[in-house]
């Protein structure tokens, strides 16, 4: 048991944090806090201003994989660095140090990449893995539907063989990143009188294509992360396939298996080991009926139990971390990481808003701690809950993947799909 | 014992439905949230004309001599429709203020005003948040009043506000013309948009006192049990109407072949949200009537029913985002208005810890 | 709106109480408390002294019933008082002053009474009710087993009829009293090769009979409330069935509507209005890290949060009783009081014995709270959590019976029952 | 980083499973319960014979002179099995405190016969339940003890107590034989038969004194961090085995024709354990890496693993009975031995409260 870099990894962090100190700026202290909502503020963007975001971005990982950081875990043949998962969190550590560009790529290098280094054809890797991971293109994922959320598999979007293209007729939903992506990955129903999961296959779409259409979605925090993106007549050749007709439920389960993988730590969201350390100091100055809210014993009992909890999080990715690095497969863990985190800053994020008094609610920058920091949150909160699966869904991952629980009651998945009940008012 | 309105009541509350159904739709309320209207000023003005405003305004002054009861049901039905009105603060928070503290021609010059709708009127008492008297900086000298008070729900529609401010008697109220060019009004963006809030900077504005000097904190405390009370009714409507959402939804949206309200992983969530929202509705009950005939148990009441309101609106209007799934985090949908009004509701007077500390002090009072 | 009584309540009220002072005498302060507990204590109980605490509380009964008091509810036809819910609430708040014995009537007057009044014969009706009102014979309820305990329909016990008589094979759970009980209300299966809710019978069964065999479980309290009933060729005869073979189902029910009325209103645990102001008195002579408990504030606020949903549960008992006394049925709001209430004091048991610090797990009466009351109701709570409806059967009643949720899939409610699944191991 | 055990570390629990499946399966555990027996005599001979008792002592004193990770498998295999000894009396907290502040003498006359059990020794700091040092009554008088400690745990079987009293400087500890006759022991009713408690009346009984005068608090203190760590694994250990025991109950048991466990109702609260366990073993896996290497992150991270501990046990425990339905709230089935348990464990030491108070005053430092 030691929480210290082993002689190797200090090596390699040495490593990374000279180029780091060579090519990027230090973040000033305030900066690094609380990352996962800047992304929901900066959805406002549309326009130049994003364009400008993806071109910083591009170049960034252009720059990282000239120096060949590109990728730390892929493998040599594919332009990686085939360096282990302890060393990818270390990059990311070090990383976090510094000024650098939202990342748009976890999609891609994330997610597709390995998918296609599982089930492409040679000529599929030669063709997308290249400008990937050097983030000349960027993806997408083309999964959810609005009727098929939780229920992947209970997505409707149509592709019929005509000649050697399919065409693909449908809609998509909560795609981040569909309006700047060049291509995405996406599951079709071939056959809608096979079992659910039995009539899916997978594609890699060309986002330029004629009868692509992509809408913002506006979320309740104001910002537009994600997208709407409709197939009118959308035209693939089959080349563009992914694993064979009729398994697109399997090429998806490696997609998902690689997004959980990507889930990753959860450290850092405070600085570590300073725990609430930032948060803290705030409440000196802030006033509770009459008393700075430090004072409050009351206050302090929540500041620390979230603490616990936090911290409790941040050691189970490393923990996590420790297994996946002495070779375990990637499980069900980050289940329970992404379950608790969201409920915690949900929790947090509340709590902090109602020290705030009657600024509680205000999202203005003026008179609220840390600039609305925690309002935001407690907007994107919801999304986070939601997307890549609910909670519900985490903890019947939990229930039944892990702790081998027995499943639920299915009537879905030995008919054909077009006679599974869908609503009150329509039939199949 | 009845624990119930009377049928007079709930005639009146049938009306505000159908009044509300018309005029507060979703739709109405999404139009209000996506433009600069500071309120919904054909609603304001039908419940006027309706004589909402003037329910529990004394005859003397114009207005209909009802009382606490009555208001408590309009209260449910608005916040139930999230109506964006600045009913609650001209009507529970001003003309409360007004009613306790004014002199008899205050009273007869501006409770009128406000029962027909004529003006606006809102309460400032929070400056960079803080509620407490400890934290009223602006200054009144010689009924001149200097200072920034933020935020000010319905400041930017409001025609008067009723401002605390501190002077050689400690912090005492005082009447603000807020039309006076020595006044700046500036928005503060607030998460709920349908209820928008102000800067309001003072630059020595001729003010009126309200009440005696030096009462100020405490004339403002004992408003604020009045208006936690009826504020309290609108959470328990607004719980209710996030609950009725997600059991719609619950009924029409399929997933894996069934209704998604066939689960116990939805199922019971709701269950949990009904259980708070009854329990919160007793309390509700309880307070309006200590309110309306009980004075000696109002703080204990309306203590217990903000505590009990603030809980179940957030839950109910959170939990009914996450029932409704992707959707729920769209702006067009409707359940994050619900959401953010619970967090609206609780931003005013202070929250669940404030109020849980004078339950607790009333509490100890009695044992 | 009004909490006071009306003129007639009023009325009534004084009535009662002049009784009740002629005919008992006034409790002293601190003996009111949390007398929901004062049975688990109890339970320790068998022998000589159960049997005396059987005596005076019967006797108590008849001493009512001479004076009309003995049921308020009841019609006067069968020896009630007719009078309303209003009063009889009024009744049990004043009675609460007095020293009165533990009631032992619950199942008998609140449940199997209206049942009988509902599906009995006039046979049935003449020969029970007015024994049953006087407190001459106590009655035990004979509906849950080891196999079928949320489950209720589940039901395994057998009657098979033979001549004029039915004989009775099986083992019942959970039954109060059945050890001083002279009648049981009984549900059995009188055919396995029907659907599990049309195969049931119900029984009233002498629990004198031979082939009743009741031993005594032990709660985890220590004491024993319960026992199991076994049933080894117990002969009822036929004119002992109440309603029509295979009409068991519909006759449970009206037992259980009847049971939901009766949990009543919740007031009084804490002596009303004054709120949870005996905790709060002995709060300020606890100290915790070295404060007097009630100074800090973390104390105050989970005190006054317990306070909040404390006081109203009592209120909305008040509504519902409100609602039911002009004339509303008994719907299924008894649901809500029961299982808040049921967390509720789990919740402020687990907080109170974190506050007596090294005591908190102490049941001794010399160095806790309270003697040991908030210990000893810590363990009593897992019962109430789970008899009479588990906390999951009430969020199911509410979200289904109140709500109109949809119910979730069923598949053992059309097949016979001794096709439905029972277990990994067993078939049928 | 490594954040595991070793395989050594590794090879030690199994051989500690083992052992313990032997003797302290839940038959057994019901054995201690039902009977007047202070502890499981024999398992505590055999884990002294196995050598666990010597396992953090120095080997200077008899010990086998391992670290406290070793300490902390071994603690995490008896929460699971609810092992009924003094264990953690003996060995986390009073030869911590003889480690920690006794002379050479006393560590060589202690020591080696604690780490070989031929002597059970516990540590008496509570008074009527009080654990700060304000409510220390005891008072020493020219070597001599007089007052009561109560509850005190493992006070019925120990041969040797470390007792805080007020002397002229203040709080310090002391040595008392217990079989002295100037020592009176009761048996104290409590919750968990499976740990018993006593209180102990020091009728003026010669004591000798252990660390410095005026130190007891701070020696108290600073062996709780320790002591802290060790029962977090206790805890984590049986949270574990409550969780196990609902995942068998709802495989196993049937209702409406199918396993409980298929209902989300009862699949997602035993996941919601498996959130808790996890979580809280991470936290107690830090603990222990601060206990044995970075002593200077052993208050938070101590604080942190009781907290998450306590609550892991709490809820896995409770819910567990609630799973099991009936069955969960009879004397005879096993639920209730880790509820019981747990709200031991939780009694130690000072609860979450305190806890949680120690936490923030470490983030204060830290921020």
């Amino acid at each position: 048991m030691d929480f210290n870099d082993t002689p190797q990894e200090a090596e390699f962090r040495a490593e990374v944090s000279q180029w780091l100190s060579q090519n990027a700026k230090l973040r000033s202290e305030s900066g690094g806090m609380m990352s996962m909502f800047a992304e929901a503020e900066g959805g406002e963007l549309r326009g130049e201003a994003e364009w400008e975001m993806v071109r910083t971005s591009q170049a960034w990982q252009r720059k990282k994989a000239d120096a060949n950081w590109g990728v730390i875990t892929w493998p040599k043949k594919f332009g990686g660095r085939g360096g282990n998962i302890m060393q990818q969190v270390i990059w990311g550590q070090e990383e976090a140090k510094y000024e650098t560009p939202a990342n748009i790529f976890m999609i891609g290098i994330g997610m597709a990449g390995p998918t296609i280094m599982t089930h492409g054809t040679n000529e599929q890797k030669d063709r997308y893995l290249q400008p990937m991971l050097r983030g000349d293109e960027v993806w997408c994922q083309l999964f959810s539907e609005p009727g098929a959320g939780s229920d992947l598999a209970g997505l409707r979007t149509r592709a019929v063989k005509d000649g050697d293209d399919w065409v693909i007729n449908g809609q998509k939903v909560w795609t981040s990143g569909a309006h700047y992506s060049k291509w995405g990955i996406l599951v079709t129903r071939h056959d809608p009188s096979l079992p659910k999961h039995k009539g899916l296959t997978y594609f890699i779409v060309d986002m330029e294509s004629p009868g692509v259409e992509v809408r913002p979605i506006r979320q309740i925090t104001g910002g537009a992360n994600f997208n709407e993106v409709f197939f009118n007549d959308v035209r693939i050749p089959d080349s563009n396939r992914l694993g064979a007709v009729g398994q697109g439920w399997a090429v998806s389960i490696t997609t998902l298996m690689n997004e959980r993988m990507s889930i990753g730590g959860g450290g850092g969201l405070f600085g570590g080991d300073n725990g609430l350390g930032s948060i803290v100091a705030l409440l000196r100055e802030t006033t509770l009926d009459g008393r700075p809210a430090l004072e409050h014993d009351a206050v302090r009992q929540k500041m620390a139990e979230f603490a616990a909890r936090f911290k409790a999080l941040e050691l189970t990715g490393y923990r996590t971390l420790s297994a996946l690095s002495q070779g375990a497969m990637p499980g069900s863990e980050s289940s329970v990481m992404k379950l608790a985190m969201g409920l915690l800053i949900q929790e947090m994020a509340a709590f902090i808003m109602e020290l705030q008094g009657a600024a509680g609610v205000l999202t203005d920058r003026q008179d609220t701690l840390m600039e609305a920091m925690w309002q935001q949150a407690y907007l994107g909160i919801p999304a986070i809950r939601i997307a890549g699966g609910t909670d519900e869904v985490q903890r019947n991952i939990i229930g039944e993947r892990i702790l081998g629980l027995p499943t639920d009651i299915r009537i879905d998945k030995t008919v054909p799909f077009n006679e599974v009940p869908t609503g009150p008012s329509k039939k199949g | 014992m009845n624990f119930k309105f009377s049928q007079d009541q709930e005639m009146m509350r049938d009306s505000a439905k159908r009044l509300l159904a018309d005029l507060s739709s979703y739709a109405a309320v999404h139009k209000i949230l996506d433009s600069e209207a500071t309120h919904d000023a054909n609603l304001w003005k039908q419940m006027a004309e309706a004589g909402w405003l003037s329910t529990a305004i004394p005859e003397e002054y114009g207005g209909a001599g009802m009382g606490y009861l009555e208001l408590a049901v309009l209260a449910e039905e608005m916040g139930k429709t999230l109506a964006c009105t600045p009913f609650s603060s001209s009507i529970y928070m001003a003309a409360e203020l007004i009613k306790a503290a004014g002199s008899e021609s205050q009273k007869a010059t501006y409770l009128a005003k406000l029962a027909a709708g004529d003006a606006i009127a809102t309460v400032a008492y929070a400056e960079k948040g803080r509620i407490d008297a400890a934290g009223v900086q602006v200054k009144a000298q010689g009924r001149k009043l200097t200072g920034v008070k933020s935020p000010v729900v319905d400041g930017l529609s409001a025609d008067l506000a009723i401002v605390s401010a501190r002077d050689e008697e400690g912090v005492s109220l005082y009447l603000v013309n807020l039309a006076d060019s020595k006044v700046t009004r500036e928005s503060v963006a607030t998460m709920d948009r349908t209820r928008k809030q102000a800067r309001l900077s003072f630059n020595g504005v001729d003010a009126e006192p309200l009440g005696k000097a030096g009462q100020g904190a405490a004339l403002l405390d004992a408003m604020s049990y009045k208006a936690a009370a009826l504020f309290a009714f609108e959470q328990v409507g607004g719980a209710q109407a996030a609950m009725e959402m997600a059991v719609q939804y619950a009924k029409e949206r399929y997933a894996f072949g069934r209704p998604i309200g066939s689960f116990q992983a939805i199922k019971h969530r709701i269950a949990d949200m009904f259980v708070k929202v009854e329990t919160a509705r007793s309390s509700a009950y309880y307070a309006a009537w200590a309110l309306e005939s009980a004075p000696e148990k109002l703080q204990q009441a309306a203590s217990g029913a903000r505590v009990m309101g603030i809980d179940a609106y957030a839950f109910a209007a959170q939990e009914n985002v996450q029932v409704h799934g992707g959707i729920g985090f769209t702006w067009e949908a409707n359940p994050h208005l619900h959401m953010k009004r619970a967090k609206h509701l609780e931003s005013l007077l202070g929250g669940a810890i404030v109020w849980r500390e004078r339950l607790m002090r009333s509490l100890e009072q009695a044992a």
